[in-house]
């Protein structure tokens, strides 16, 4: 399935994109088998996502958790914890 | 009840703002304006939103208030991208009868837009370093007690 | 620490004394403005001062409020005279580092302001009568709290 | 000795004046007292004083009791619970 992922603050910067569209297979069904099937493409990926815990997620623009299924999403967002305000 | 939202780059003109929602009638209007503060060679603050949801998030912080405390009016703009020191970042405002109402929903609004919406600040220092802020606990410890509190009043 | 205080008949820039508090660099700004309500025919409100102590009586507010808080500045302005529905009455401010100072130092300035100065307000009606403000049960209690809470916090 | 007496809102309203300096004697040395010997001037005097619970003041400029000496005051206030902010 096609989804769109976004990528926010360092999580970007480490990336080295602000975003991408890519077609994931389908055991990837969870925003965490989504970190670590990016984080398995080394470089960038693997920096910004080797330490999931520090992560903060949403699927399609709601907040979600590492354990969130993401069947049928359209957009997925990783980035750092918020610090707006 | 009337809510203006707004994430921008443009700054914003708190008097207007505020004129807005003293002319709603309530009697009482609380604010709170959040700035860029200097130090150890801060230059700029970037703040960087999500496009799409940062509005949304807003949004449903202020439903949020709007359920608490009896407002009559609120105001919650919040700013993104290079921000120099003195600037403002954040303004949020709450017009109601009550007095501790409009300025406990202003305590509240900023606390959560703190820790619930999708915003990250970059600290941007004089020579061309750069530091993303990391969360303070205390910002999530004064989000959660909204959560234990009643329907009104402080935690 | 930076105190502006005043009595006055004229109205007062809420913009320039936020910007004022903006400029001190605490970074964050917190305000109270007291707006006269209409409703059951009010026309305006006649605010008396005590000339020579209200002032003084706001000073002493003020300076408690910066015992207890860690200010950078504090606006305490209030008028008197008569003043017509939807007029300004009274506005406060605070500039901290911390935003829960400011607001909670708002708030403890207007709950004192409103029980501890020398001000009466007189309500008066389309067709010409009048109306002493009696106070209120709920403003004592408001303004009691701050006396067994803590240095800092809400009580 | 000479004091100078200030009244506000419906106190003021009531007396028909916003003050007046008097000569106290020495006998009046209470608020309470000096409410007392204001009353019994009768008239609109009675009738601003005639519940000393209803009625706050200062002596000096400063909050006081009904039951503060004014030995020595030289500006008396007299007025009902304030209602400002």
């Amino acid at each position: 399935m096609a989804v769109h992922l976004l990528y926010f603050a360092w999580v970007r910067e480490a990336i080295g994109r602000d975003g991408e569209t890519i077609d994931l297979p389908g055991k990837v069904d969870t925003v965490a088998a989504l970190v670590r099937w990016l984080a398995a493409r080394g470089g960038g990926y693997a920096e910004a996502l080797a330490e999931p815990a520090r992560l903060r997620c949403a699927v399609d623009q709601s907040f979600a958790s590492l354990a969130t299924p993401i069947a049928g999403a359209r957009e997925i967002a990783l980035f750092p914890p918020v610090t707006g305000g | 009840m009337s809510a203006r939202i707004s994430v921008q780059e443009a700054d914003f003109d708190v008097a207007s703002e505020l004129a807005r929602l003293e002319a709603l009638g309530g009697g009482g209007v609380a604010s709170f304006t959040g700035v860029v503060r200097g130090g150890d060679g801060l230059e700029a603050l970037r703040l960087e939103a999500y496009p799409g949801m940062t509005q949304a998030a807003l949004e449903e912080i202020a439903a949020e208030a709007q359920r608490r405390w009896p407002l009559v009016g609120l105001t919650l703009i919040h700013r993104h991208g290079t921000l120099p020191v003195g600037e403002r970042i954040v303004l949020v405002g709450a017009a109601s009868r009550h007095r501790m109402a409009a300025l406990e929903a202003c305590a509240f609004l900023i606390d959560w837009t703190k820790t619930r919406a999708p915003l990250w600040k970059q600290e941007l220092f004089a020579g061309g370093s750069t530091r993303w802020v990391e969360p303070r606990p205390e910002d999530d410890v004064a989000a959660a007690a909204w959560d234990s509190s009643a329907e009104h009043g402080r935690p």
